[in-house]
Order: structure tokens, then sequence, then C-alpha cells
């Protein structure tokens, strides 16, 4: 049953992305760390440290694709999840630090010593274990997608709708993350970091490590990604998006084919998450803001959503343009961005990959138009 | 013109091919790169764009002198976004990839939080020159801003003498600075003596737009027949809407008067002020100080500027000094290496804008004078009182009782941010 | 539960639905047995898709019993669940599954498990393409089974819809205007096949068509303003005055 | 200068005593004292000169409480200043005489503080009992009844004695109340004073009825606490009262800030991320304006507001015109995407303003009109926000008129139910598509004329307003106007009746909670449509 589910996953763009995937999760650390820094190939830590950081945003757009891009759901809270994660790795960061905090409290971290907290709260116990934050990392975001989408989904709550209290929720946990009697360090978050499972968080090594976890933890989302969209519910989630009541009256239960993608996409963000907070170092409210989880949509949509390559692409590219223009153009680099979202609406609907299988599938003078854009069709726009 | 050529420059050295990394090292040779910090966009960029400005104007004024050990000083300037993973990101790119000598900036605590990691790994130097919560001292950071015994004490002391005041309102966005500062002033105000339900604490999220409510409290609290004040360290943006809520309400500086941490001249610039007259705020520098160096700057930061109406701030003083400081540590040592600017810049004193000089204390933070201003019709203020002598930054507070067993002495042989005088012992070595 | 519902396929008794004040149903009433083929003609507004509304689960109706199978209550249901009982139904607007293609559309259709984790792990059997070999050939689409459903003809696409309710095996299947926008070639053929479903199964067919009405040659109900006008023979209600008077004359 | 004349004059009568020429450089003298020492010892100079009695001195004084009196730093002289230009005028504080013009560099300010102005009130008010103006009595009956010092009892009693006017009296009575309450009169005065303050003390008398009912024995404590008790009753019904007005007036901004939104996302479902923008607009128009106002025609100043909204309303009509041709109409049938496409736009938006004028905040005044507060019974409405709220509801129903009475408005509800209808009879639906979206664009720029009157007018100001602007339409229920409005009101309300007990973060937190629960309730908010139509 696994084994078909895998196979069915492997198509051949699958194969070609997961390869790549895995060769640069083995070879650029090889390079950072086994080549002289004056090597032509030598790659430095910084752009270890960069690219780990946008494989782990490339997981998180992936993970969006999936509800969005294959099943309509047009989550607008998705940072929350990617937070959620991060929120519990950090957990597990800060109790690494033992008494080697400013304050040398063996078990509270330093943002409760000087706030007077005499003991941890009791949802911080646990998370000195690894295996235990490990299992966080899914359940929480898992939790909170399965309650949230538990009650969204059977209201049948679609389309803006959704959207719009999907980002009430992230929202709401900002503001609940900022109060400073949470116990989550406030709008300063979990920082100070030293070590992840014994290894010192700002070894070359340990940074090398985390970004090949980035890299294979993409590939394996992928895999699942692609044999999800590629099985008979991954033929149900498109009927859900591009026809709702229609799948119903055939007799799907829409709550729960819904509620699975949902899911199993914010595991995929916590993941994201997780692995992101030791590789910037810091975690804090600021990821729950709106307005993240709007930038991870418009990766999504600027590498072209429903393709599960499009979101990758997307995530590193306008990532990797943030990076240079903030610092090649630090006063007008917004223009840039916002003139690309404005273009890739407009001229590239589809984002880059689907225009690119457009361009191809033109050339090669396919009989098959492509299909209508999916949210054309009038109840996915409902 | 100037961007141009280096762009061609750049060019010409990709071609170069094998030449290419000498000519790199000898082009980094002639000049000394100094980054830029500040967020030009997000929500800080209100409060951290005229700092970035303030840093292109020393640089340049320091070139026009000639330079650092000969070679001109070149800005490099990144916008963190007011995103602050961002900030360690940004970090990391001018200290590893620019390899720039010294970083100046950050301003809120978390983006400071999070560059820190990136600084004590890669040995970098910050100068962070905002007023903050204390409870920090790191080898690789200088705080030129005020720690919470440099403003937010001195303030206390100012209204219980002078203002009699006997009933405390401590207003605040609730995150670190405000809450740590809340801390420190209740424990203070305890140790002089005021009762537990004469001090209200009250905290509002971010950019809290909504002040009815709480400011009506305010009233009420104040109506108890009991001199009242408000110490507001209210953040940012929400201070306009509470300001005018307060002018609205009627709660004149003579009634309630409110004494702020956050708001200075460039926060004032937005607003009207003339129902604010007579509330206070606590910096170490105004822009109103009588002193030549303080002329002198403003009329550098006007013409470099280009604008008549632009004001100074406590901030920029603080990079004033901050820069100053690097700048004479450098000559000093006649190097940029990291280690030993940071050796020698400890003791190095340097004029500050109210006319005396400030210090870089052992704990690398800084020793300033505490001014008290009310604020007038123009929006500047006037300057009402001032400690009768310098005050020596404390990185830890005594009146938190775990900070209070802590010192900091980055000199050799303790060089310690915080060495436990109980246990004897440097707590989390290497924080 | 009434005694008369026992022994029908689909029993309605008293049921009103109102929207905003409007009643789009008022105390409908109507009984079919099982293996009955049935027309329902009325103007618009007469309350036709409302009452499909109805019995699929979709609207819930403010007052009267609705019963499948004699004992089910359908009220109490959703469109899911009525489904899965063996109700199937074809919209007035052909709604297939466009950014598939005519198989998967049917292989969706297919009555197997619908559950999450029997779809993911499900592997498509030699009995799964052997049924849409066999619905593809009745439905005439088995030179497009590679074709997106979005590319197919109006025409094609009614037919696809039918073919996917074939595939769903219902007891029941409700057809809302199923040669809207036909050719009378196409009509015709329709006709054919509605008649040949109805051979292993029930079927109420809304329509405007008389011409449709008449070559399926069933019963006829007549709708108006939410309730039954007259139920007979299309040649019995074509007589009925009120008919004449409500619909057909004016 | 000539408001002083009359309390001088009382001045001169109560003390009875001339000026002789001894006190008058005595006086010169003290005055002139006030160039030396530090702010601390400024006090002991004020009571000095307050103590020679001498109605000379309250020009000088009242110069020193506004900041206008300076002294010369050559010979330390003290001088009340008039600006001119960039020079100073000095006055003689004694003779009131011109004595010159000197530069601002040969000057120093006499500096004071709070607590001396509050000083200098005290000083001045106690005289202004006397006052011809029954304002300026009540007034300064008002200051006694603050600070109820028993050292002004002897004074405001004489001053009952020949009191005429009832209103002025009630308000000494009430003054003279709180001051026994804090000398050692018999009880029966104190029981006198506790049931004077009672019955018309009015919210301020609570914390002296409190502070009297733990301090003192028997009677006097049982009518106190009696005392309290109806007081405190009396507040929480006017708090309640408040709370509901703190909730309209909150509820009001969401309406504004939501109702362009309304249009915009409601009628025509482009999720309108640059909203906020155009709000933002809005405000740096009015800045502009003020500015032009400032600088070439500053009588105008009060109609700043009401020039500023028509361009408002054109300049963010203009841009959302531009907005819908240029973008928004390639994605009608994608709402979603055009999400993207406007957050790109609200992207660029935001930095041109910062690129043109900075990224600090901008200073837009409040008119006349728009500052103070008025009091009814203990409810207290502030201008600013009381002309919001009227505002809101005015463009509300001028928003509410256009939809539905005009044939623009008609000509909008048939495009956006059925746009190939509405095309095939004729209307232009580009055209109505267009000035549907400038309209909604516009309106979103007059809501930034008011809120700049209560926010920061910065390049992130929509950016603050856009998730309440959603929140709002969805949860009254997208196309439905009266849903906008009851949707801001009662959001507003809950927010202002959770405040109190949760505080603002958490109340916030509940609210977004209640809309998303509400949401599972109502899947398509306060005032959905129902029936087959929505399906289609």
């Amino acid at each position: 049953m696994i084994s078909s589910f895998v196979f069915r996953a492997l198509d051949r763009r699958a194969r070609g992305v997961i390869a790549i995937l895995l060769a640069v999760a083995l070879l650029v650390p090889l390079a950072n760390l086994g080549l002289p820094s004056d090597h032509p190939l030598h790659v430095p830590n910084y752009t270890v440290g960069l690219v780990g950081k946008y494989l782990t945003y490339a997981l998180l757009a992936l993970a969006l694709d999936l509800v969005w891009g294959y099943c309509g759901i047009l989550s607008l809270g998705h940072g929350a999840f990617f937070a959620l994660g991060g929120y519990a790795m950090g957990m597990y960061l800060m109790r690494q630090i033992g008494s080697r905090g400013v304050y040398g409290d063996p078990v509270l971290p330093d943002f409760m010593v000087f706030l007077n907290w005499q003991e941890l709260p009791w949802f911080w116990l646990g998370f000195d274990q690894f295996w235990f934050a490990a299992i966080m990392i899914l359940a929480v975001p898992g939790l909170l997608a399965f309650a949230f989408g538990w009650f969204a989904f059977r209201s049948r709550v679609t389309g803006v709708y959704l959207s719009i209290i999907t980002q009430a929720m992230t929202y709401a946990l900002l503001l609940a993350f900022f109060r400073n009697e949470m116990g989550f360090g406030g709008n300063n978050g979990l920082t100070d970091f030293k070590d992840i499972l014994g290894a010192n968080i700002q070894a070359d090594t340990t940074r090398a490590a985390l970004f090949s976890a980035s890299a294979i933890a993409l590939a394996l989302a992928f895999l699942i990604c692609s044999g999800i969209v590629r099985s008979k519910f991954g033929m149900v989630l498109v009927a859900v998006r591009d026809a709702e009541s229609r799948s119903r009256f055939f007799g799907y239960r829409v709550e729960n084919v819904k509620l699975f993608v949902f899911v199993v996409s914010a595991m995929m963000a916590g993941v994201a998450g997780a692995l992101y907070v030791p590789q910037v170092g810091i975690i804090n409210p600021g990821e729950f803001a709106p307005a993240n989880s709007i930038e991870i949509v418009i990766w999504t949509a600027v590498g072209g959503r429903g393709t599960l390559v499009g979101p990758i692409i997307g995530a590193v590219l306008v990532n990797a343009g943030k990076s240079v223009f903030t610092a090649a153009f630090p006063e007008f680099w917004l223009f840039a961005l916002g003139a690309l979202f404005v273009a890739v609406t407009l001229f590239l609907p589809k984002g880059i990959v689907g225009a690119w299988s457009a361009a191809t599938a033109r050339l090669k003078r396919q009989k098959a138009k492509p299909p209508v854009d999916a949210a054309a069709s009038p109840e996915a726009a409902e | 013109m100037k961007t141009i050529t280096k762009t061609i420059r750049s060019i010409g050295l990709a071609t170069l091919g094998a030449a290419m990394l000498t000519t790199a090292a000898a082009r980094a040779d002639d000049t000394i790169k100094v980054g830029i910090l500040h967020s030009l966009s997000g929500t800080m960029a209100i409060s951290e764009t005229t700092l970035k400005d303030a840093m292109l104007m020393l640089i340049e004024e320091q070139n026009k002198k000639g330079g650092l050990l000969g070679k001109q000083l070149e800005a490099v300037v990144v916008d963190p976004a007011s995103d602050w993973p961002l900030f360690a990101e940004k970090a990391r790119e001018l200290l590893d990839v620019h390899k720039v000598a010294a970083v100046f900036g950050n301003w809120t605590s978390v983006s400071r939080k999070s560059v820190l990691p990136v600084f004590s790994e890669l040995n970098g130097i910050l100068f962070y020159p905002v007023q903050y919560e204390g409870e920090e001292s790191q080898r690789n950071v200088f705080y030129t801003g005020a720690a919470p015994n440099q403003q937010a004490i001195p303030a206390v002391d100012y209204l219980l003498e002078n203002e009699e005041v006997e009933r405390w309102v401590l207003a605040g966005t609730d995150y670190v600075y405000p809450r740590t500062t809340n801390k420190i002033l209740e424990a203070y105000l305890k140790s002089k003596g005021v009762a537990e339900e004469d001090i209200m604490i009250n905290y509002t999220p971010f950019g809290h737009s909504d002040w009815q409510t709480i400011v009506s409290d305010i009233k009420t609290f104040g109506s108890a027949g009991k001199k009242t004040a408000v110490v507001s360290t209210i953040n940012g943006d929400a201070n306009v809407p509470f300001y005018k809520e307060l002018g609205n309400q009627g709660i004149s500086a003579e009634d309630i008067p409110v004494i702020a941490f956050s708001v200075g001249e460039e926060e004032l610039a937005g607003l009207d002020t003339e129902p604010l007259v007579g509330h206070l705020a606590a910096w170490n520098y105004f822009q109103s100080v009588e002193s030549d160096e303080n002329e002198a700057f403003i009329e550098t930061w006007k013409a470099f500027t280009g604008d008549e109406n632009r004001v100074t701030n406590d901030p920029m003083e603080a990079h004033y000094i901050g820069f100053n400081m690097w700048v004479k540590a450098v000559e000093k040592a006649g190097t940029t290496d990291v280690d030993t600017v940071i050796d020698e810049i400890i003791g190095v004193a340097v004029p500050n804008l109210s006319g005396g000089y400030s210090a870089m204390m052992p704990n690398h933070h800084i020793t300033k004078p505490v001014l008290i201003g009310e604020i007038q019709e123009d929006g500047q203020f006037e300057i009402v009182d001032e400690t009768d002598g310098l005050v020596a930054g404390d990185a830890w507070s005594d009146y938190l009782p775990d900070s209070a067993k802590l010192i900091s002495d980055w000199r050799k042989p303790l060089s310690c941010g915080n060495f436990n005088v109980e246990t004897a012992t440097c707590g989390g070595k290497g924080s | 539960m009434t005694v008369a519902a026992q022994g029908s396929l689909l029993y309605l008794d008293a049921v009103s639905v109102a929207f905003d004040g409007f009643k789009a149903i008022n105390k409908l009433s109507l009984v079919l047995e099982p293996g009955e083929m049935r027309a329902i003609i009325g103007p618009n507004g007469a309350g036709k898709t409302t009452m499909m509304d109805i019995v699929t689960g979709k609207t819930r109706p403010d007052s009267g019993d609705v019963l499948f199978d004699g004992a089910i209550d359908l009220t109490r249901h959703d469109e899911t669940t009525i489904a899965e009982l063996g109700i199937g139904r074809k919209f007035q607007k052909p709604t297939v599954f466009e950014s598939h293609t005519v198989q998967h559309n049917l292989e969706l259709a297919l009555n197997r498990p619908r559950d999450v984790f029997s779809t993911l792990f499900h592997r498509t059997t030699d009995e799964d393409q052997r049924q849409i070999d066999e619905i593809l050939d009745t439905i005439r689409l088995t030179h497009r089974r590679e074709e997106y459903a979005a590319n197919l003809s109006h025409g094609q696409k009614q037919w696809l819809e039918i073919g996917m309710l074939i595939a769903q095996e219902p007891k029941l299947l409700l057809v809302d205007e199923p040669v809207a926008g036909m050719t009378d070639a196409e009509t015709e053929e329709t006709a054919r096949l509605l008649r040949d479903i109805a051979k292993t199964r029930s079927v109420v067919v809304v329509e405007h068509d008389m011409g449709f009405i008449r070559e399926l040659d069933v019963k006829v109900t007549v709708l108006a303003e939410g309730s039954v006008l007259a139920e007979g023979s299309l040649d019995h209600v074509s007589a009925d005055e009120n008919v004449i008077e409500n619909y057909l004359g004016r | 200068m000539h408001r002083l004349i009359r309390p001088l004059t009382l001045l001169l009568l109560l003390f009875a005593v001339l000026p002789t020429a001894s006190a008058q450089t005595e006086l010169g003298g003290l005055i002139d004292a006030l160039s030396t020492g530090k702010l601390k010892q400024r006090s002991g100079q004020i009571e000095a000169i307050a103590a020679t009695g001498d109605a000379r001195a309250v020009p000088a004084l009242q110069a020193l409480r506004e900041g206008d009196l300076y002294f010369r730093k050559s010979d330390k002289k003290v001088f009340i200043t008039q600006k001119d230009g960039k020079d100073f005028r000095l006055i003689d504080p004694l003779s009131g005489e011109l004595a010159g013009t000197e530069t601002k560099k040969a000057l120093s300010k006499v500096k004071t503080n709070n607590r001396l102005r509050r000083q200098i009130d005290d000083v001045i008010g106690a005289l202004t009992l006397l006052s011809e103006d029954p304002q300026t009595r009540i007034a300064a009956a008002a200051t006694i009844f603050k600070t109820a010092d028993p050292a002004s009892l002897e004074t405001l009693e004489a001053a009952i004695a020949q009191e005429s006017d009832a209103e002025v009296l009630a308000a000494m009575q009430r003054a003279r109340a709180a001051i026994v309450l804090k000398t050692d009169a018999p009880d029966s005065d104190k029981i006198e004073a506790i049931e004077r303050l009672s019955s018309d003390g009015g919210r301020e008398a609570l914390p002296l009825l409190t502070a009297m009912a733990a301090r003192s024995e028997g009677a006097v404590a049982a009518a106190a606490q009696q005392a309290v008790a109806k007081a405190e009753r009396t507040a929480a019904l006017w708090d309640t009262g408040q709370t509901i007005w703190y909730g309209i007036s909150l509820g009001s901004v969401l309406l504004l800030a939501a109702i362009g939104l309304a249009v915009t996302f409601g009628v025509m479902g482009v999720i309108n991320m640059a909203h906020g923008e155009m709000v933002m607009l809005g405000a740096y128009t009015t800045f502009v304006v003020q500015e032009l106002i400032r600088a070439n025609m500053p009588g105008l100043f009060d109609y700043s507001l009401a020039i500023a909204l028509p361009l408002a309303f054109l300049v963010s009509g203009a841009c959302g015109f531009a907005l819908e041709r240029g973008v928004i109409r390639f994605l009608y049938g994608r709402p979603l995407e055009t999400l993207l496409a406007t957050w790109g736009v609200s992207l660029i938006l935001q930095q041109a303003i910062r690129t043109i004028f900075g990224p600090t905040n901008q200073e837009v005044g409040n008119p006349t009109w728009m500052s103070g507060a008025y009091e009814l019974g203990g409810l207290t409405f502030t201008a600013n926000r009381l002309w919001i709220v009227v505002f809101a509801m005015i463009v509300f129903s001028a928003l509410f008129v256009v939809l539905k009475k005009t044939a623009f408005g008609l000509q909008m509800r048939a495009v956006t139910q059925n746009r190939k209808m509405a095309s095939s009879m004729g209307i232009r639906t580009p055209w109505v598509d267009a000035l549907t979206f400038a309209l909604g664009s516009g309106i979103a720029g007059i809501a930034g004329v008011a809120l700049s009157q209560i926010a920061n007018v910065s390049p992130n100001l929509g950016q603050n307003y856009i998730i309440d602007s959603f929140m709002v339409v969805v949860f009254g229920g997208v196309g439905n106007l009266w849903g906008t409005l009851i949707g801001a009101m009662s959001l507003g309300i809950a927010n202002k009746f959770l405040e109190p007990y949760a505080g603002a973060v958490l109340a916030k937190i509940l609210i977004l909670i209640l809309i998303i629960l509400f949401i599972q309730k109502r899947p398509k908010g306060l005032f959905a449509l129902k029936g087959r139509a929505v399906e289609a």
C-alpha cells in the first residue's frame, strides 16, 4: 500500500526535484566544509545560512501549495503554523541553554528570571527532551489546524471568508504571543540559543548539518506531497477545489478531505519553522504577522501554484531577490518587490512554472489545451 | 556617479578572473567599511531612517577631516526592513560579506537580540544607540543609549522631588523594555515608600490607537486627591493617539504630567504640541541643549539633510558619541582590528553634545548626563532639570533581585559581562 | 413514520420552505415508487430545483417529511450521506471536474470507498477500468477519454455528468434539465439513455422541453408556486384547466 | 494683558495697600531675582513675590506661567517678552512699558515647571474669586475645590458672603465643603458638607468621600459611607453609558476604515489590500492641505478639513480609478489573485509616500472645533470623537443613498449581479467597474481625512487598519452595507466592554476569536443573502 503510494509519487519530475535536493543536501555542506575558503567552488558560511533559510521557506510554500494550489483553501494564516513549529523548537533550544543563561538559572530561561517567574510554566515541561519537542513540532500546528479546520470546514466556511478568518487566527496568535504573561518571551521571543542535540549551534558543521536537514526535509515533503496529489485522493482534492458541492453530491466528505490536507500542510509548515529557528537564531511573534502569511501566498503564486515545484522556486527566488535588493537598493527595493507581485499576477497568472509549462506545451504542440484556470470556475471564486 | 564608477569597477574586476582576488584585496584596503543596520522600510522606518542619515553625515564629516588611519570611510547601508530575523541575516552579510570594521544600528530590543549571536560568532562590533531595558552586556556590543538608571530612575526622582507626585501610572506597550523598566520603577517607588495601591500599571498592544478607556481610567485614578503622574513607556506609533486623547480629554500637564522615555523631537514633529505643553520627557540629550558642539551639530545636520525643519534627537547623539569613540579607539589602536578596538575603547572619552564628555565604561555602557525636558509649543523641549554630574550606565539593575548580584567588566582579566559577585563566577560564559 | 411511505422510494409530505419570507415550496407532497421514472414540469420559480435541493440535503425544509426507501429521514442527513445512501443528482448547469480528464472524472464517480485513507492508497483495478470503459462507451466519449473535461462541448459535458451518475450506481437519480442547450439529435439520444437508466433505478427528470417529456413517456407532475398542480400522464395534465392557465396556455 | 486689569484692581482693594516707593524697588528686586538660582529655588521666589501682596506682580507671574518671562544675560534684568520676528520685544514687568528689543541670544528664559505653574495658578486663582466675570469665579472655585487647601477657606467664605449668582455660589459651596472635610470642624458641619458633596459633587467628590469614610468615625463615617455608596451607584451607571459611547466612537472609526472596503470588496469582490493605502493617501492629502494653508492663509486653518475632504476623495478616487484600469480589470473572476496584485500596489504606494514625505509622522492639526470636550451629566464627549461619529454617519448615509437611489447605484448593482445581462442592456460595464472602484477608494480617502485627526499620519497608517477593515466587512456580511454598519458598531462596543476586564490586548484577541466562532455559526456573515441565487 505504502510502496504503491511512494512509487506513484516518484514520477519523472518528482524524481528530478528530489535528486537535485538530495544532491544539494550533500554537496553544499561538502563544498562548505571540505574546500578551502579560496577555492573557487567553496561555498561560504554566509551562503549556507542564507540558502538554508530559503529552503525552510520553500518547505513552507510547498505546504501552502498543497492546500491552496490543490484544494483551493487560501490560507492567510499559514505563518501561524510555521511560527508554532518554530516556537516548539525554540523552547527546546532554550531549555538546552541550561545554566549558561546570563543569570545562570539552571531551569528558567533568562526572560523568565528577570520578569520574576518563580517556576517553569507547565507548558514548558518536557521541552528539554528533543523527542518531545520533535513530537510537539508536528503536534502543535497539527492540533491547531485540526481544531480550526474541524469547525471551519464543517460549517462550510469557504473562499474569502475562510481566508479572512485564517488571518484573524494568526493575528490573534500574534497578539497573544506578544503578551509577556503568555510565557513565551513576549516581543523579544526566544533567542541566544547555544546547543542543538549537543552540538554548538554556531559551529560550521552544525550549520551545514541543519542545511542538509532542511534540504532533506524539503525532499521528503516533496515526496509526500507528490504522493498525495498523484493518488486518487489528490484527484478528489482538485475535484473539491473546482466543484466543491459537486464532489459532495458524489458522496465525498469534503470536510474530511479538507481537514486532512490542512493538517498535513500545517505539520509541514511546523517542520519548516522548526528548521528555520536554529538557522536564524531567533523566533518571535513577528512570525505570526498577517503580512508574513500573505508573503507566503505570494511566493507560491510567483512560482506557480498547483505545481509543487513552483512554490519552491518562488520562495527561493523572491527571498533571494529580497536579500540582494535590500542591500543593493535599500531605499527602493520595495518598489521592485511590489512591481514584481503586480507583474506576476498580470502576466504570469500561473506563475513561473505555469508559464514555463505553457510555453513548452505550445512548443510541443500538444493536442490538449491546459485546463481553464482553477480560480476562474465559479465555485472556487465563491 | 560614485555608484556608477563602483559598478564599472566591479564589472571590470569580475572579468579580470584570476587577478580578481588580489585586486579586490587592494580595493578593500583603501577604504574602511562601516556598516549601517537600520530599518528603512516597515514599521520601524519611522524612527530608524533618521539614524541612517545621521550615520551617513558623521561618516561624510569624518572623511572631510581626512578619514581614518589615512583611509576613507565607506558606509555600507542595508535595509533589514523591520523584520527581526532579517536583521540577523543582514548583520551576517555586513560582517561576513562586506567585512565591515564596525556596525552602527538597531533600534528595537528584539532586533538587537536577533543580531547578538551573529556579532559574537563573527566577532564584530555593534554600536547600539537607543535607550533600552538593560539586563545585558555583551563583549561585541557597545550600548550608547541609556540604561534604565540613566533615564527612568532620574525621571522618577524629578517627579518625586519637583512635582511631589504621590500616585503613579506606569503605562507602557506590552514588550520587554516597558515591562522591565516598570518592574525596576515599581521596586524603586516602593523603596521610596509609595504604597501598592498608588501604582497603576497598564499595558497596551503595539500601535494601540484607541486610548479613550485608558485615558479616562488615568483621569479617574488621578482624581483621588493625590498628585498623580504618568510614566510612559508607550512605544512608537501609539504615542500620537495617546497624546491626542490626553489633550482632548482635557488632561493638562499641570493636572497629570506625563513623562515619556520614548518621545523625542522626532516623535513630536508628527504632533500638534499645543495641548501637550508641559508634559515631560527624560533623555540624555535634547536639541535645545545649549552648547557649541550641539550648535555645530545641528547646523551640519540641517545642511546635510537640506531641510531647515529636520530635528535632532537623543539616539542621534548616541551615534555621534559612539562613532567618535570608535574613531578615537581606532586611532589609538592604529588598526580597525576588532579585538584590539574592543580593548582600546574602554576608557575612551569624547565630547557629547551637552557640553561635557562621555566615557566608555568597562561594562560597555557610557556615562551620560540625564536631562528632563518639558514639551514646548514649537515641538522642542525645555530642559527643566539636569543631573548634577554624569551618570554611568548600569547594565544590571540594582532593583531586580536576580540582577543586583551581577556586575559586568570586560577588561582583562575578568572579561565577563555577567559576573556573579555572590558565587564569584562568570554566570553564563560567552554570553 | 407514515404508513403511506412504506414501499415507496421517495416520499415527500407537506414539505414547505421559505427564503426570507418567500415560500419556494409550499406543502409539497410527492411519492415515487421504486423503479419509477417521473418527469416534473412547471414554470420558472415553481420550486423544481428547490425540491431537488431538499431531497439531496442541500436545503433543509422548514416543515414536512422527506423519506427515502420508506424509512430514512433525509432531512437529517447532509449531501454526502444522502449521496452514499444512493441518490445521485445532475445539476441544471453541467458540473464536471474541469481540470480532470474524462477518464478521471468517471474514476472519481465510481462507487468505491470514499474516505480519506482509502482514496489515498487506492490503486485503479481492472474492475475499475472495465466499468469506466463500459460507461465511456455508453456516453460515447471513449475517443476523448484523455481530454480535460474543460475542453468538452456543452452537450458532451451533460453526457459526461450523466455518465458519472451511472458510475455512482445510485438507487434514485435526480436529473435537472438534462437537454438544455442540446441539439434535437442529442436530445433524442439523451432520452434513450435516460430510459435505459430507468430500467435499473428510479429517475426524476425536471425539464421544460415538452418534446423531450413526450419522448420519455412517463408519469408527469406539474409544479406551480411550490405545490403540485396536477399529476398523471402528459396528455392528462395537458388537458388540466389549472395547468393550462398556470403554465401551458396563458 | 487686558484681562488682568480687573483682578488687578480687585487685588488692590483686597489688600488695601498702596504701593510705596520702597515696595516698588523691593518688588522689582524680587522679580529680577527670578533670573538667579535653580528651579528648586523658584518656588520660594514666587512666594516672596506673592507675600508683597503687590498686584503689579501679576503680569510678571502670568508671563512666567506662560513662558514669556526672560532675563537679559548682560545685566540679569527680567523682562516680559513678546516675539517680534526673530527678536524679542522687552517689556518692563512693573511699568508695562516697552524697554527695547533684543536678539534671542542675548536673552535667557526664566524657566518654570508644572508645579510652579500650579503655584502661580493658586496665587492668581485665589484672587480671581472676586472677579466680575462669573465664569472666572466658577473656574477659581473649581481650582480651590481641586486643591481643597484649608488656607483658602477664609478667602472663600468672604467670597461666598458677597456672592449673588446662584451657579457661582453652588460652585463655591462645593469648594467650601471639600475644604471643610479636611479641617477639624464639628461633625455636624462635616455631615452637612458630605451631604452637599453627595448631592452635587459629581464624580470628583467620590475620592474625597472615600477618603473621608476611611479616616473618620461614628456618624460622619456612616454619612460618608452612605454617600460613597450612592456616588458609586451613579458612577457605575454613567460608566456604562460612557463605555457605550466609547464603543460607538471606536465603531465609527472601524466603520470609516471599512466603508470604502465595503464597496471595493463587498460589492465588487476585489480583495483590495491597497485599501489601507487609499486611507493613507486621504490623510496625506489633509496634511498637504494644512501645510499649504499654514504657509499661505493661516486664517483658513479651521476650514482645512472641509477643503481637504473633496480633495482627498479626488486623490484617492483617482488613484483607485488608475488601479482598476491598470491592474484589477484584468483580474475579474480571479478574486483571490487581486489580493496579490493589490498587495504589491500597497507596497509601492507605501514606499512612494515614504520617498516623497519621509518615513516620519506628519503633523496634522485639529481645528479648534475639533478640540476639547463636552460634558453631559457624567459623560464626557471629546469633540474630535464626536465629530468622527457624526461624520461616519454622514458618509454612511451618503453612500447608502448613492447605492440605492441613484442611477449610477442601480447600474453598479446591475453590473455586480449579472455582468453579461447588464452589458447587453447597454450599460458600459468597464466604465461602471472603474467608477465603482474609484468611489470605494475615494470614500477610503475621505475616511483618511477623519482618521488623520486621531491617528498617526505615517506611511504605515494604512497597514494599521487593513485587517480590522476586513474583519468588519466579513463579520457584517460581504455585499451588505447595513452589515458593515452593524458589524463595525457591535465590534466597537464589544471591544470596549471587554477592555476594562480583560485589558486592551486580551480584549482584541477575544474579539478576533469571537469573529472566528461567529463565522462558524454564520459562514456568510451577519447579513448573508439566502436562497438559491447565492449558489449560482
